[in-house]
């Protein structure tokens, strides 16, 4: 599954959109993210995600063909 | 109605679009970059969103304001790209019948906009360095 | 920056002459001429003014809201004369460092002139009369 | 002295500024214009009235000389 990364997590990965293997939350993204990037992990942790455009908290279930985004804090205004 | 865009976002245009017969106040919002934050000096920004899903929320944001205020006419505006101190870099028009409203309503679309809408900004400092702006991150 | 005028309100130009480099919120708060007044039709109002003592509160009003917010740049300007359906009566542009006092410098400024400032509007309403506003009396 | 007259104060008295015997304070001149303009009375009793161009209580002494005003309730804006 793709993930659409944004600001500054897409800076520290350096890459605007990343393969992960498939999983069942975001919760369990979530974690395969910060162990995958460790130095990451406190952006990530702080991070909301997206799932096809809608807010999802950790228990969300990813389902296929998704569109997944992490969103680091936002600042617009 | 909501719009994102890379050009200079035309606020003048967007009062008068909000005006009407039947609304006796205006309430206009402009976000302009500010020369200093903190101690630090900054010299431009850049502005980036998560489009699909930044003009969805901003829809929500106008449906959620026209729910609460007996609103007339509402443009949310965001300008993306590189943005120089004293650029406008987000705008909010609303009309209602009264100012209170106006102005609550008003209050309410760029709160809510600056709360929930993804887009980021990153700081250009005057010491040449740049950074993304994450609140409590 | 206080003023009356007979002539058609630029609140454009208002709205740039707020513009701070320090400043990164602008409030401008338009009143216009609403086409109904309960289940009444307006077709125009007249405004009149006691002048010297209107500029001077005016002024106060300004004065006062600079105590109480760190404004950059507060116009608050008010037309007199015949005016029609949809026309701007009033117009108050304020920038300050960020939004909420920005809104507030505005709603404050706007809430005062329209308690204290000796201005009398007369409605003409579509049945060919005519009826000074005196809220209360 | 004199007293200016606005919005529907001057239109019911008919003059947009009338000579009244001098008083003492606003106090006496609410109750003078009263009995002089029985018509009036109702708004007289919910105006204001300004000395100087500043708002004026029923208490406050009107000098020689004074500018004096009658304020119906404003509705600017």
């Amino acid at each position: 599954m793709k993930v659409l990364l944004f600001a500054r997590a897409r800076d520290l990965i350096g890459a605007d959109r990343i393969d992960v293997d498939a999983v069942a939350t975001i919760g369990e993204l979530r974690r395969r993210l910060m162990r995958q990037y460790p130095h990451v992990a406190g952006l990530l942790e702080k991070s909301a995600f997206a799932v096809n455009e809608e807010f999802a908290d950790d228990n969300v279930t990813i389902l296929d063909g998704a569109e997944v985004a992490l969103l680091p804090p936002v600042s617009g205004g | 109605m909501i719009r994102l865009t890379r050009d200079a976002i035309d606020y003048h245009a967007m009062t008068e679009e909000v005006r009407r017969r039947d609304c006796g106040a205006i309430v206009l919002f402009l976000g302009t970059v500010r020369d200093l934050t903190g101690e630090r000096i900054t010299v431009a920004l850049d502005y980036e969103a998560y489009p699909a899903m930044a003009e969805k929320k901003l829809a929500e944001i106008e449906a959620e304001t026209r729910t609460r205020w007996p609103v007339g006419a509402i443009i949310l505006e965001h300008r993306l790209g590189h943005l120089e101190v004293g650029d406008v870099s987000v705008a909010v028009a609303v009309s209602c019948p009264h100012r209170a409203q106006a102005f609550e309503a008003c209050r309410y679309a760029i709160d809510r906009l600056k709360e929930l809408v993804p887009i980021w900004k990153k700081e250009n400092w005057s010491d040449g360095t740049t950074e993304w702006v994450h609140p409590g991150a």
